[in-house]
């Protein structure tokens, strides 16, 4: 039984609980536990590095001062908002002994920055990318994924040294395991908007679209993300989009866990799936490619 | 200090170019206090530091060491060399009780000819304030 | 020794209007070791000269010391005129009293006086150390080698051999020519590469005086300058070119046809038997083993059957052969940046964002060229790799990878800005009604015709210039979305392109490094080598008899490349002009029996001239090892000396003793 | 901290400015950075997937501060339509962290009260965000939005953006995603105190987003 420490973000714990039920369930046949940070803080995201780096650094500190305190190896924090701030964080303490010093004081507890932070993909890697191929029980072949990153899962990339930044293939190795098919297309990196989905909807609107558009375009019958914002941005927002534009995008947005699930044999339910905005009636097969578009140049 | 005191300097210099500079001074009349004497060596390169113990001893008052700029050594990195040791040098002189600070290590090119005019100019008013090196003039006699 | 005669110069006023020169000289002659002391109104004069030479022999001086100006000014005329007296010219020294004191100093002044003759007395304890030396004699091969067969090499190479040197040519490729054979037209000019160039190319194979050795390397290099041993390995080519007619029958009937031409940068495929192009010098074919099927499967063996005059050899092997050579003429070029590629070293890291290698229609700067050239894989129509079809819309983008600190290459390669508005000119001129567009960062055009040839492109043949980089290259429907800005407006610009050529940056050709350490040259922190002196020796290295010319040494293009090819053929004939080479006798020395084998001075030695050596009885035992200085390479620097722990090392005229009493004599 | 100001963004100072600050309070894994480095090529903006609304292009923006304009940088809409994606920082050839110039400036912009009217959003939801972790620890959704609304609402008067989402509210909740109660920590005190030695200015953070209007009327 392999076990991780587990810090879910404030996302997990709101709106994105779909995203938990999926991890979970997913993580559950593999034989895989996690144990939730006693007294998590919010990392302080976007806003934090906004308004006050210090705090940018202080609030993911405290975290890795908790898993060190509780002596966690890993954590896994499938939020790559989450996971980067925490990285970065790691970093930059793990060289320089006296932001440790100072930060320790700030935090009120001592920390290393010694402990590693996986994102959902390296938990997968981790697990063995073999093995879960072995587990597989649902061969997910009416599955032509087009894996959408976004920008913080390889961002900055000295710092998370996870992936190709620019043509990234991870999370095609843990679909192809999974006996789906993924496309080849362009917007694999791009930035759907992330954090500014409530302040920023406009522009958050024409970048997902532009994200669903290619995707289509490229003959994906769903898209599949590691990212509590990129779902939110994709699959919550896309009946905006569809108004915004005149177009009826009808594309599914999985979670990489859901899609893992799925394989192993769990229910959809149980994975969450049935809370997303876009759904397919289990058993249904997805639709491939054209979606139809109203306005395309 | 005696009215009369006049600093014995010995200055070890490169062929390429401080020597160099020191005839330019002279093309172009720069003068000087005479108080140094130059002694020409292919590159400062070729200074042991044993060397300026010996003038010390002999009796000179100060030296100086000038050559090259760095990266402008006649023979690629002698003078960088002869930098490095010095460094290492220096210390050893310090623990030795060598008061280091009548030893000018300096970098003049040949079309420096002023530089060297008031580096000449400079240590001789210093010396001359700072007086004979009589103590270490006196150690040597005892032990010669 | 003790019968030293000095003579002091008045220099006209120069030096008498200083001192009262007949107690100057009484002075003199009263410092230890002087048989004599003589003044006269101008000494470098003949009358002067005749003095001396008179006083040499009348009173059997041993060594003189001329008191004037300078040594930098007359040592070599009172050497010279010593010599003419029968003195050895290495016992006569200068004491500097003009420069350095007459003219710095207040004249009649105690201090001035005191001076001059305390430079003088350390002349003599100076002098009356020196030993008769006599310049070194280094025997000189006159035999060139040439590494590397591109533009530079051939002109290093012509002109050498032109002059009656023997070159050895040495090409690691099957046929010299370089990058250059493959180029379309040249800026700025647009003459045909291959027609200026395969002219040379000829000329070098029937040249008598250049022995080429073609597909092969330099394995070692021993020796010194004027003396060098070359060990040259000859790649098995499994065709014996001493036999081989060059009819080429074989290259047509070979079935094989799948390995990417190397010629072609990969747009085409080649047999497994082939001539890299029809121009080659040798025009003689190579087989490769790893797409023939003789050597994969043992099977076809064709052309064995068809070759009449019994060429083919599958059992051909290595050649190592040497040569003696005097001199060395590094001519090794460049490489291309390998866009988006796995990088030897992970501070080169590829460019990801631009699809190179993962969109056919993504192409380099080189492998346009093929695609422009009249023999290329299209004959010359520019046609898109991925469907044939002739572009419509070409960008170019500038400075990939040159100029790009985050990967690794911070300098630019100056020659991208200049084929780049090439490019767009020739594109235009095959298709009418196509459009370039570039993506630039400044316009280097600094050249004779340089400037004007771009304006051209952009003025005349309608180049679109944006002054930015291109951030994302993707293809959709078929075009590449080429992301790039346009600084100057302020805004991001999109194209829809069909074809996309990178200018990559230039790197010094795979391999250089470790010749470098053969030859020890020295090179920077990208692997180009180093030249001696930036201004004064541009061709020249650290190493004497090491010369270096073309992009080896930093990217440049080819009327550079020629130039600095002939300015090193023509350092080769300066050192080939002599019978011998002499070099100033005032170098170190080992005293081998004292030396403690630290080897400091091996390492410090910056003209690598210090080996380490092994002293061994007669019967071959090793007694000891020692430091031993090889004087046909020391410069006489003595930084050696100033490192030796056990004082082992000395330097002829200034030795230990010499700067000793010279102090002394000062002071 | 040191404090941060315009005044340190001066000709000599404005190097080790940046880079000082991020060493200082940092460490060095947060790419200090030299706006110095940066040559203008235009690569962060030809990437910026913002860049369509902006005002300023990125590379503008780092013109304006190699060029000692820190004002009109700070007083841009660009900064704030920064999604900070981090795909100028990663392509970069200079390795100019250009992301993190753009936070700088947000930071510094927001203590100067040089926030443009029509970006002020962005500030009162980062406020509110940073408000509400401050005090529960954890950002509480329900809490957050209704903040951002009706602070939103007290700048702009915008009925329509102040509805906007309230059609979303019963479709999340039918879903089980939208929790009423929202989650807090258990060490609240640690929350604040933690909050108290980073921004000891900001004190009463909660409200310093209320007065923020003061500075935009200049500023647009």
């Amino acid at each position: 039984m392999m076990e991780f420490g587990y810090y879910p973000g404030c996302a997990l714990h709101g709106s994105s609980n779909d995203y938990e039920q999926s991890v979970q369930a997913c993580l559950k046949p593999l034989g895989v536990g996690l144990k939730e940070l006693d007294d998590w803080l919010c990392c302080g995201a976007t806003a934090a590095h906004t308004l006050n780096h210090m705090l940018a650094v202080s609030l993911p500190a405290r975290n890795l001062a908790l898993a060190e305190r509780d002596g966690f190896a890993d954590v896994f924090a499938p939020c790559p908002m989450c996971s980067m701030e925490l990285i970065k964080v790691n970093r930059a303490l793990d060289g320089n002994p006296e932001l440790r010093k100072r930060v320790s004081e700030i935090v009120e507890l001592p920390v290393e920055g010694k402990t590693q932070i996986l994102n959902l993909i390296q938990v997968f890697q981790k697990i063995g990318v073999d093995q879960i191929r072995a587990a597989v029980k649902k061969p997910l072949s009416h599955v032509k994924a087009a894996c959408y990153y976004g920008c913080l899962l390889t961002r900055p990339p000295d710092t998370l040294q996870f992936d190709d930044p620019e043509h990234p293939r991870s999370m095609e190795t843990v679909l192809e395991a999974l006996g789906a098919s993924t496309v080849a297309w362009n917007y694999a990196t791009e930035c759907c908007g992330a954090g500014l989905t409530m302040a920023r909807e406009e522009l958050v609107c024409e970048l997902s679209h532009r994200i669903l558009t290619n995707a289509a375009a490229h003959g994906a019958n769903c898209l599949v993300v590691a990212c509590p914002m990129c779902h939110t941005n994709l699959d919550m927002k896309q009946a905006d989009i569809d108004r915004r534009y005149g177009v009826h995008h009808d594309m599914v947005v999985y979670y990489l866990s859901d899609l893992v699930g799925m394989a192993l044999g769990v229910d959809e339910t149980e994975l969450g799936v049935n809370k997303h905005f876009v759904v397919r009636q289990a058993g249904q097969p997805l639709e491939s490619g054209a979606t139809q578009t109203a306005e395309m140049q | 200090m005696s009215e009369d005191f006049e600093p014995k300097i010995v200055a070890f210099v490169c062929n390429w170019c401080t020597y160099l500079a020191a005839d330019l001074a002279g093309t172009n009349r720069l003068e000087y206090p005479p108080n140094v004497r130059i002694l020409r060596l292919p590159c400062t390169g070729r200074v042991d530091f044993n060397l300026i113990i010996k003038a010390l001893e002999m009796g000179a008052d100060a030296v100086v060491v000038s050559g090259c700029h760095p990266g402008d050594c006649h023979y690629t990195a002698g003078n960088y060399h002869a930098r490095r040791r010095w460094i290492l040098f220096r210390e050893l002189l310090e623990t030795m009780g060598v008061e280091t600070d009548r030893i000018f290590f300096s970098w003049i090119s040949a079309a420096e000819s002023k530089k060297w005019q008031q580096m000449i100019t400079e240590i001789t008013d210093q010396i001359r304030e700072m007086g004979p090196y009589q103590a270490y003039h006196e150690i040597s006699e005892a032990t010669a | 020794m003790g019968r030293i005669g000095v003579f002091i110069c008045w220099c006209g006023e120069n030096i008498a209007r200083a001192f009262d020169m007949d107690e100057l000289t009484e002075a003199v002659a009263e410092i230890p070791g002087v048989r004599c002391a003589i003044d006269y109104k101008y000494m470098c004069s003949e009358p002067g000269q005749a003095l001396i030479r008179e006083k040499i022999r009348s009173e059997k001086l041993e060594a003189i010391v001329v008191a004037s100006c300078s040594p930098h000014m007359h040592l070599k005329t009172f050497r010279a005129a010593a010599q003419a007296a029968g003195l050895n010219p290495y016992l006569v020294e200068m004491a500097n009293i003009r420069e350095q004191c007459s003219w710095v100093h207040e004249p009649y002044e105690d201090e001035t006086v005191a001076k001059a003759v305390s430079i003088i007395r350390m002349t003599v304890q100076k002098v009356l150390r020196n030993r008769a030396l006599e310049p070194i004699h280094v025997p000189l091969t006159k035999r060139a080698l040439v590494v590397g067969g591109g533009v530079a090499g051939i002109q290093a190479s012509l002109d050498l051999a032109d002059s009656g040197y023997e070159v050895v040519l040495v090409e690691r490729e099957p046929s010299i020519g370089g990058k250059m054979a493959g180029l379309s037209e040249t800026f700025p000019t647009l003459d045909c590469s291959q027609c200026i160039l395969t002219p040379r190319m000829v000329e070098v194979g029937q040249h008598p005086n250049i022995r080429l050795y073609t597909y092969s390397e330099v394995e070692s290099v021993e020796g010194f300058v004027g003396n060098f041993t070359i060990t040259i390995r000859q790649k098995a080519r499994y065709v014996d070119i001493a036999k081989c007619t060059g009819c080429l029958e074989c290259w047509n009937r070979c079935p094989s046809r799948e390995a990417p031409s190397e010629f072609d940068y990969g747009l085409t495929k080649r047999k497994a038997i082939y001539v890299p192009f029809p121009q080659a010098v040798p025009a003689r074919p190579i087989i490769d083993l790893n797409s023939c099927a003789k050597f994969l499967r043992n099977e076809c063996g064709t052309c064995l059957k068809v070759c009449e005059a019994k060429a083919i050899n599958f059992d051909d092997q290595d050649k190592v052969v040497t040569e003696q050579v005097g001199a060395i003429v590094v001519a090794t070029g460049y490489r291309m940046y390998d866009i988006g590629r796995e990088q030897e070293n992970a501070k080169y890291t590829g460019y990801g964002e631009y699809g190179y290698g993962q969109y056919k229609d993504v192409i380099d700067s080189l492998q346009f060229e093929r695609l422009l050239s009249a023999s290329g894989p299209t004959g010359g129509e520019v046609k898109r790799p991925s469907d044939g079809a002739v572009p419509k819309k070409v960008v170019f983008i500038a400075c990939v990878g040159s100029r790009d600190n985050a990967k690794g290459i911070p300098y630019c390669s100056k020659i991208c800005c200049m084929y780049t508005a090439k490019h767009t000119m020739l594109y235009k001129h095959k298709v009418h009604d196509g459009q370039a567009y570039v993506f630039y960062m400044d316009i280097r055009a600094g050249g004779k015709g340089y400037e004007e040839f771009v304006r051209r492109a952009i003025e005349k043949d309608g180049a679109r210039y944006y002054r930015g980089r291109v951030s994302k290259i993707t293809e959709e429907n078929g075009k590449l979305i080429v992301r790039g800005a346009d600084t100057l407006t302020g805004a991001p610009v999109a194209v829809e392109a069909d074809l996309v050529v990178l200018a990559a940056a230039m790197r010094p050709a795979i391999g250089v490094l470790e010749l470098a350490q053969k030859i020890k040259l020295g090179y920077d922190e990208f692997g180009f080598l180093s030249e001696s002196h930036p201004k004064l020796r541009p061709v020249e290295t650290n190493t004497a008899g090491v010369y270096i010319c073309g992009a080896c040494h930093a990217p440049k293009d080819i009327p550079e490349a020629v130039a600095q090819a002939s300015a090193a053929a023509g350092k080769v004939q300066v050192l080939f002009s002599k019978g011998e080479l002499t070099r100033e006798p005032e170098v170190a020395s080992v005293n081998e029996q004292a030396c403690a084998a630290c080897f400091a001075c091996v390492r410090t030695c910056p003209y690598l001239a210090i080996d380490k050596a092994e002293i061994r009885d007669r019967q071959g035992n090793l007694l000891k090892m020692t430091a031993r200085v090889n004087p046909s390479l020391c410069m006489g620097c003595g930084t050696c000396v100033a490192v030796c722990p056990s004082k082992s090392v000395d330097l002829e005229g200034f030795s230990e003793e010499q700067i000793y009493e010279m102090v002394n004599g000062l002071i | 901290m040191p404090r941060l100001g315009v005044q340190a963004f001066s000709a000599i100072e404005r190097q080790s400015w940046i880079t000082m600050d991020h060493e200082e309070s940092m460490g060095s894994a947060f790419a200090a950075t030299s706006v110095e480095n940066c040559y203008q090529c235009g690569k962060c903006t030809a990437g910026c997937p913002a860049s369509d609304e902006m005002d300023f292009m990125p590379n503008q923006i780092l013109r304006l501060v190699q060029t000692d304009d820190v004002d009109r940088a700070m007083r841009s809409r660009a900064i704030w339509l920064c999604v900070s994606c981090l795909t100028c920082t990663t392509r970069c050839p200079q390795s100019v962290d250009c992301a993190g110039v753009m936070d700088v400036l947000r930071e510094m912009a927001a203590e100067q009260k040089t926030v443009p009217a029509d970006v002020q959003r962005v500030l009162v939801f980062q406020r509110a965000f940073l408000d509400n972790i401050r005090r529960h620890g954890r950002t509480n959704e329900v809490e957050l939005i209704m903040q951002f609304k009706t602070l939103g609402f007290l700048k702009d008067r915008n009925i329509r953006l102040l509805m906007k989402d309230a059609l979303l509210a019963p479709k999340l909740m039918q879903r089980g995603k939208f929790h009423l109660r929202g989650e807090s920590v258990r060490d609240r005190a640690v929350v604040r105190r933690i909050f108290d030695r980073c921004m000891p200015n900001a004190g009463k953070a909660r409200m310093a987003a209320a007065d923020e209007g003061s500075g935009s009327e200049e500023a647009v």
